[in-house]
């Protein structure tokens, strides 16, 4: 199944739009340009044989090293015909984290976008209500990104020099 | 305690609270009111010994009629939208009905004879149950049978008028 | 003016012992409904207030009396104040003219066992419970709380609902006896002539009506937990809460008194003449009032036991169910009673009123029900 | 859909003529609490009767001695890394000539604090100990604490007393 | 029924005689407060599925007269929170607190409502006794019902001790005034 | 949303001009929670009403988002069980379990069969006080708390297995990379089939109370429905999907810990509202023991845990006496198990549904980035269209039916 995947999405996208392809426990990664996501995923939901119809996850990821490819999304799509499980992944720069919303397919999209818009600041083009999910609205950074610390300053009673800590 | 003391006393409430149903600015409290009214007005039901009339006045105007007021105007109440300022005219409009109603009213009280009520040939009986009744469905009854069927049109009409869409909830 | 007083002070004697009995058995009731509560789950209930937890609704009445009282802002005071006290007031009222027993004659003063006798007793109960929803209605709008205003709405609602239901069912009963006085209901029903046996359909959406009345589980909607919070209650706290909580039990002591007086033969109880012949006319009279409270409690009982088994209406089944279910109920055994009293068969007609309708719902299944489904 | 061979539909089911008129479930539900009702609570009296916590529940934790008397920790802070709540300190000092008696290795934890409030009785510290020193015992619960003072516990409360000695049924 | 191992809440000291009963009312109230604690159960994570344990018929709260939850603020006693307490959910614990009808008493249940616990993050506050005054902390994660039950106890000891002038006296104020409550 | 802003706001009147449309005068709202009952502290939802029928509502979530991601980037593999502990703590086993296979499918841990046996009797435990909890909680919001009682003390047996094999009642941080850290106990055995015998009565008694009572089936039937098609979209997983007549079930569509040996049923319902879900999980539950009773009469001999040194945990005595082991020990303790470079997704079937872990690992002694795929989180979104046009009473009704546990909502 993921080598008919591969190919329709090559034939669809061209070889240099779909790169990065791997496979991890039976289940087949691809990655592609931002500007690929919706139409490639559209194509894989209405596709009569692969029928990508069930959004299992959608997770944001942050990867500071990799210039001007920081901020990454990672689709976890699921076809429960075939039971087929695909990973397509994109990339933005860290200074323009814009990524097209696919909120008008899948409506569980609509939380998971806010929540790595709280997590990573990446911005979902269109998406209906682009807000803060999990935190206060005050807060002024995202969280999860690699560089902000984990601990809150508040606590006093633990001594951190303790074994690398 | 005599008897007409307790009649001045009666009376004196219910004109008071009559009067604080118009004045109050608060509709729920105007209700309210109008309720205490109701049951200075049931006082007086008990006065003349009619103590059915009594019993229906409260659970008829105070029990029913007045609990569906309260919630109707609490109902429209959670918006606690503040009164608009009437306009002159609608002042002017209402005084004018209002006095008309005043004239009318006393001319009826002058032309008319009132029986003063003959205190020996009270017959203390006739407010009750029995006596109603008997006179309900003997000397009254094509009127009371008309009443009915005029309240039986009304409700009818009202859940017509009530009945919304199919459907929908009817709360 | 010596007998004035003398009746005045029986009168008075005898409404302070009902009154402390209707306070004590509301207070008792907490406990007992938290112990039932326990049993019904597989627990304890309260046992650390004193031996058994009997102390429970005392160290709860100290509590509460010395709870901060608490009014919120932008209420309306005086009505927030008034809440309770009409509850209360209402509450207590419906007693003056149930029936506690005959008349006892104690150290030559005659007691006469009821509150007072009017001709229009049954209606009196029925003026006094329509009232009843004030209290709630006034408390839930003057604490400014929608959960608040939305439990005193149903509650409104819900009461005016099933009042039409339960003086549809009071009527076949005045019907039978021909009078509106509780004392001529009871003394018709003496010697085992219990309006049960009557009026089986009667009773049942009377029973039905009290449950709505008194805002017990399956009707329970104004002051539902899981919904509201705590309904029309919601913002009140010490003992002004603790009225609120007072009434709702007094009420179902009454409604329990009042169903017994109605259906259950009020204080007639097997072997009245026995005990009459045997220890006198006063032990007999007070049995009878103990047999009115022992009745009365039993109803409380209950009360206690369905609330702990049945979950709870939607708002607008409750309506269905009063207007739809119980109102044409109501009708149809008014009609049964009225051929009950032309036939002078009262009993057979009632059972056959039964039996007629159920066999009616059966058909109407068959035929209709069975063919949509189809 | 159906997307395995295992699918088993359950009907909701239409109400028969009985169930519509409430009888049956109201019935049978007040026969069941009924039956509750005079059936013998199960609760356990909490302060007067205890109940049974398991062989190797995780409660109050323990610094072992061993049968001489002498502590077992050498301070290596496996549990203090192991702890997800990082609610285990400590300061690890060199042991001195003549107190072989009372340490049983050549490091010991001169302070050595559980912060009761931070801990999650996850069991982990136990799990990480190499030297089997430190153990939530089975048979007592942390106490309530009346204020923030008192919450964290040093070696005097922790360490085994040698006449109250731990014993675990079945120890490994 | 009868088990004799049941402690019963002890008479408060004084004198009695032949319907003679003398105590002050500060023992009176303090006793009948104590058997009358109605908890506001503040749950939100799974402390609450162990306070559910408690309520359930195993451990059974009702037996100190605490089986009626007021999940209306004004009508409780003892605010009882359960489970993690984020700084999105502080105000509204305050709020809750502020709304409780005096006298009020604060139950922190488990590691994540005393100190945090594990999360020693960014969105979750360090104890709730940073927000508002706590009367008893209870360890664990979740405690079990026995340690909510002595926690809930301890509670009860405060009750029973408390003078009923406590509220009014400076110290109490002050303590409030720590927090920012008026 | 605009248009809840419009009735909120005091200064945009509505438009009067404008009749028989959606918003008519006497709307109001209505906050419900975080403190109300029915949400259990947790969830907020404002709600814009029509007299008693919910117009709209928004949602508010992460009242107790405690940043489970980010912890779990910072602690070593092991740690992060305790964490999973603390999602949804209702079934914690569950989640400790599917957390240690997704490291096992990392780290290529084959895990014996005895050890896959027992984690599939612990995971159809915690499947049974899930459901136990979610079934009788909506019964109590209906207004039945008695019921509740009945099962939950089952509930508190099931605990006490849980004591016998972890220590702990709820948070269990129960099992290890490459299997369990004990065996069953005897005592554990004989409770669990103490509990295969006397489970089913009380479970009986439970739907004869409510089950089939008219009160009880008119509160939840046709309330809260969604169809197959919404809930697909949705993202709806485990019982919800199920109701709606999807027999979507990672048990029986990708089998992990041996499920394929076993021969269970997977429930689907036909509408899809509260009262399928109901009956769903109650079905779930009896499937629930036939798989426990299963895997008992089948509980293969041999070892508990995987012959893995790496990173399993080897016996006290041999850290004592064996350098090696004391060596692996503290490796494994410290973390610095020799983790590849890699990423995986696994996912088991959790109470609530298809509970995920895409874990990518750099190979340091930490997780790059741990994604959980929460269920509840997915699925509590669709609220707001389920309740539209019910009333206040439905709305609470379908929130206790979806089971939405806050733990796992907001990490």
């Amino acid at each position: 199944m993921n080598d008919q995947i591969i190919e329709a999405l090559q034939a669809q996208f061209g070889e240099e739009g779909v790169y990065g392809l791997g496979e991890s426990h039976g289940i087949l990664q691809v990655t592609t340009a931002v500007e690929n996501i919706v139409p490639m995923i559209h194509f894989l939901y209405a596709h009569p044989v692969f029928k990508f119809q069930f959004l299992t996850d959608l997770a944001g990821i942050h990867f500071p090293d990799a210039k001007g490819q920081e901020l990454g999304v990672i689709y976890h799509l699921h076809s429960l015909e075939n039971n087929v499980r695909l990973w397509i992944k994109a990339y933005a720069p860290i200074e323009e984290p814009n990524f097209p919303t696919i909120t008008g397919l899948f409506a569980t999209a609509n939380w998971m976008e806010r929540e790595a818009f709280d997590f990573y600041g990446i911005i979902f083009e269109g998406h209906p209500n682009l807000t803060r999910i999990l935190n206060m609205d005050e807060m002024d950074y995202h969280p999860m990104r690699k560089e902000y610390p984990l601990e809150d300053a508040t606590r006093h009673d633990k001594i951190d020099e303790l074994f690398g800590r | 305690m005599e008897v007409s003391n307790i009649w001045y006393f009666l009376s004196g409430l219910t004109l008071l609270s009559a009067l604080m149903v118009v004045l109050a600015k608060n509709p729920i409290h105007s209700v309210l009111y109008l309720v205490f009214t109701f049951f200075c007005i049931s006082g007086h039901y008990v006065l003349l010994n009619a103590q059915f009339l009594m019993a229906v006045n409260i659970i008829v105007y105070a029990g029913a009629i007045m609990v569906l007021f309260l919630f109707v105007i609490m109902m429209f109440d959670l918006r606690k939208n503040q009164p608009e300022s009437k306009s002159n005219l609608t002042k002017l409009a209402g005084s004018v009905v209002a006095g008309s109603l005043l004239v009318v009213l006393i001319a009826l009280v002058r032309q008319n004879n009132f029986q003063t009520p003959q205190a020996d040939g009270f017959v203390s009986q006739t407010g009750m149950v029995e006596n109603l009744g008997k006179v309900l469905y003997s000397e009254y009854l094509l009127p009371f049978e008309l009443v009915s069927i005029l309240f039986f049109v009304a409700m009818v009409g009202a859940v017509l008028l009530g009945k919304r869409e199919a459907g929908e909830r009817n709360f | 003016m010596n007998l004035l007083d003398s009746v005045f002070i029986a009168k008075a004697s005898f409404i302070g012992v009902i009154f402390l009995i209707t306070l004590g058995v509301a207070a008792y009731s907490t406990y007992f409904e938290r112990k039932i509560a326990a049993f019904m789950q597989d627990r304890i209930g309260p046992d650390r207030a004193g031996p058994f937890g009997i102390l429970q609704p005392l160290a709860d009445a100290v509590k509460m009396f010395m709870k901060e009282d608490f009014i919120p802002a932008n209420s309306n005071k005086w009505l927030f104040i008034m809440g309770p006290c009409l509850s209360m007031l209402t509450a207590l009222m419906t007693s003056a003219v149930v029936p506690f027993g005959d008349t006892l004659t104690l150290g030559g003063v005659t007691f006469d066992l009821q509150g007072i006798d009017v001709n229009i007793g049954i209606l009196w109960v029925f003026g006094i419970v329509s009232l009843g929803v004030y209290g709630i209605l006034i408390g839930g709008w003057a604490s400014n709380n929608k959960y608040s205003l939305l439990g005193a709405i149903r509650a409104a609602s819900q009461n005016i609902s099933y009042e039409l239901a339960m003086g549809l069912s009071i009527i076949a009963i005045l019907m039978m006896t021909g009078s509106l006085s509780t004392k001529a209901i009871v003394e018709a029903q003496q010697n085992g002539h219990w309006n049960i046996l009557y009026q089986p359909m009667g009773f049942i959406i009377f029973l039905i009506c009290a449950f709505a009345e008194c805002n017990r589980t399956p009707f329970d909607l104004p002051e539902c937990e899981t919904e509201l919070i705590g309904g029309y209650h919601t913002e009140y706290s010490s003992m002004k809460l603790g009225f609120y909580l007072f009434a709702e039990y007094i009420n179902m002591f009454i409604s329990g008194a009042v169903m017994a007086t109605l259906y259950f033969g009020g204080y007639d109880y097997p072997g009245v003449d026995f005990v009459t012949a045997q220890l006198g006319a006063t032990a007999a009279t007070l049995i009878g009032m103990g047999a009115l409270i022992g009745k009365a409690l039993a109803f409380v009982f209950i009360f206690m036991w369905v609330r702990w088994t049945l979950p709870r209406f939607r708002y607008d089944q409750l309506m269905g169910l009063g207007w739809s279910g119980l109102i044409p109920l109501a009708m149809f055994n008014v009609v049964v009673t009225g051929l009950g009293v032309l036939l002078n068969q009262q009993i057979l007609v009632g059972i056959g009123g039964v039996v007629v309708f159920i066999a009616g719902i059966v058909v109407y299944d068959q035929l209709f029900v069975k063919k949509k489904l189809a | 859909m159906k997307l395995s061979n295992r699918t088993k539909v359950v009907e909701q089911g239409e109400m028969t003529l009985a169930e519509r008129m409430y009888l049956p479930a109201i019935v049978g539900g007040m026969a069941t609490t009924l039956k509750h009702f005079f059936s013998k609570p199960v609760t356990i009296r909490y302060p007067e009767q205890q109940r049974y916590l398991g062989p190797i529940y995780r409660g109050h934790h323990i610094l072992k001695k061993d049968e001489q008397g002498a502590e077992r920790c050498t301070a290596c802070g496996l549990c203090a890394v192991a702890c997800p709540a990082e609610a285990i300190s400590m300061v690890a000092e060199e042991r001195k000539k003549g107190e072989e008696k009372l340490y049983r290795e050549e490091k010991y934890a001169k302070v050595y604090e559980i912060n009761m409030l931070r801990c999650i009785f996850c069991g982990l510290c136990e799990e990480a100990c190499p030297k089997e020193a430190i153990f939530l015992r089975h048979d007592q619960m942390v106490p309530v604490f009346n204020s923030r003072d008192e919450v964290i516990y040093g070696k005097d409360k922790l360490v085994e007393k040698m006449d109250q000695r731990y014993l675990r049924e079945g120890w490994k | 029924m009868s088990n004799s191992t049941i402690s019963v809440a002890e008479a408060p000291p004084g004198i009695e005689g032949a319907g003679f009963f003398a105590t002050s009312l500060d023992n009176l109230v303090g006793l009948a407060r104590a058997n009358s604690l109605w908890p506001l159960p503040f749950a939100t994570s799974c402390c609450g599925i162990e306070f559910m344990s408690t309520m359930a018929s195993h451990y059974d709260i009702g037996r100190f007269g605490a089986e009626r939850l007021s999940f209306s603020a004004r009508q409780a006693d003892v605010l009882m929170v359960m489970g993690t307490i984020s700084k999105k959910m502080a105000p509204v614990v305050k709020q809750v607190y502020l709304q409780m009808a005096e006298p009020r008493w604060v139950l922190s249940v488990g590691a994540c409502a005393c100190s945090g616990g594990i999360f020693d993050t960014y969105s979750v506050l360090q104890g709730i006794d940073r927000i508002i005054p706590v009367d008893v902390y209870v360890p664990g994660c979740p405690p079990r019902p026995e340690q909510i039950l002595d926690g809930f106890m301890q509670i009860q000891e405060l009750a029973k001790k408390e003078s009923t002038r406590r509220r009014n006296e400076p110290e109490y104020k002050a303590l409030l005034a720590s927090y920012g409550i008026e | 949303m605009s248009e809840i802003a419009l009735v909120n706001n005091p200064n945009v009147g509505l438009d009067k001009t404008q009749k028989g449309g959606p918003y008519v005068n006497e709307l109001s709202t209505l906050n419900l929670g975080p403190t109300h009952p029915a949400t259990h502290g947790i969830f907020q939802n404002i709600l814009t009403m029509d007299g008693e029928t919910i117009v709209d509502a928004e949602q508010t979530v992460g009242y107790i988002h405690r940043a489970f991601e980010k912890i779990a980037e910072r602690r070593p593999f092991y740690q992060i069980t305790t964490l999973t502990d603390r999602m949804n703590y209702c079934s914690a086993p569950i989640n400790n379990m599917g957390w240690h296979m997704t490291v096992e499918k990392l780290l290529g841990i084959e895990v014996p069969k005895r050890a896959q046996y027992m984690r599939v009797i612990m995971m159809e435990l915690a499947r049974l006080t899930d459901h136990i909890v979610c079934n009788s909680i909506l019964a109590v919001d209906t207004g039945a708390l008695t019921g509740f009682l009945y099962v939950y003390q089952w509930r508190e047996f099931i605990y006490e297995i849980y004591e016998e094999m972890c220590g702990a009642r709820l948070t269990t941080n129960m099992g290890r990379f490459g299997g369990m850290e004990r065996d069953f106990t005897p005592v554990a055995i004989e409770k669990i089939q103490k509990l295969l015998k006397e489970l089913p009565a009380a479970l009986k008694e439970f739907e004869g109370m409510v089950m089939r009572n008219r009160i009880f089936m008119d509160r939840t039937q046709n309330v809260g429905g969604i169809s197959a098609e919404r809930a697909l979209n949705y993202g709806f997983t485990g019982p919800n999907l199920r109701a709606a007549g999807v027999d979507y079930d990672v048990r029986a569509m990708n089998p992990y810990s041996s499920y394929e040996d076993f021969e269970f049923d997977v429930p689907v319902g036909t509408k899809g509202d509260t009262y399928d879900r109901f009956l769903v999980r109650e079905e779930e539950m009896w499937q629930s023991l036939r798989i426990i009773q299963q895997a008992m009469d089948n509980l293969p001999e041999g070892s508990y845990h995987a012959d893995a040194p790496h990173y399993y945990l080897p016996k006290k005595q041999d850290v004592y006496h064996n350098m090696e082991a004391l060596i692996y020990h503290f490796k494994i303790v410290m973390g610095e198990i020799d983790a590849p470079v890699g990423e995986v997704y696994h996912s088991v079937e959790g109470g609530n549904g298809e509970l995920g872990f895409h874990l990518v690992s750099d190979g340091g002694r930490t997780p790059y980035r741990l994604k959980f795929r929460r269920p509840g989180f997915i699925y509590y979104q669709a609220f707001p269209e389920m309740i539209k046009g019910t009333t206040l009473s439905d709305a609470i009704v379908t929130m206790s039916s979806m089971n939405v546990i806050a733990g796992e909502l907001d990490t």
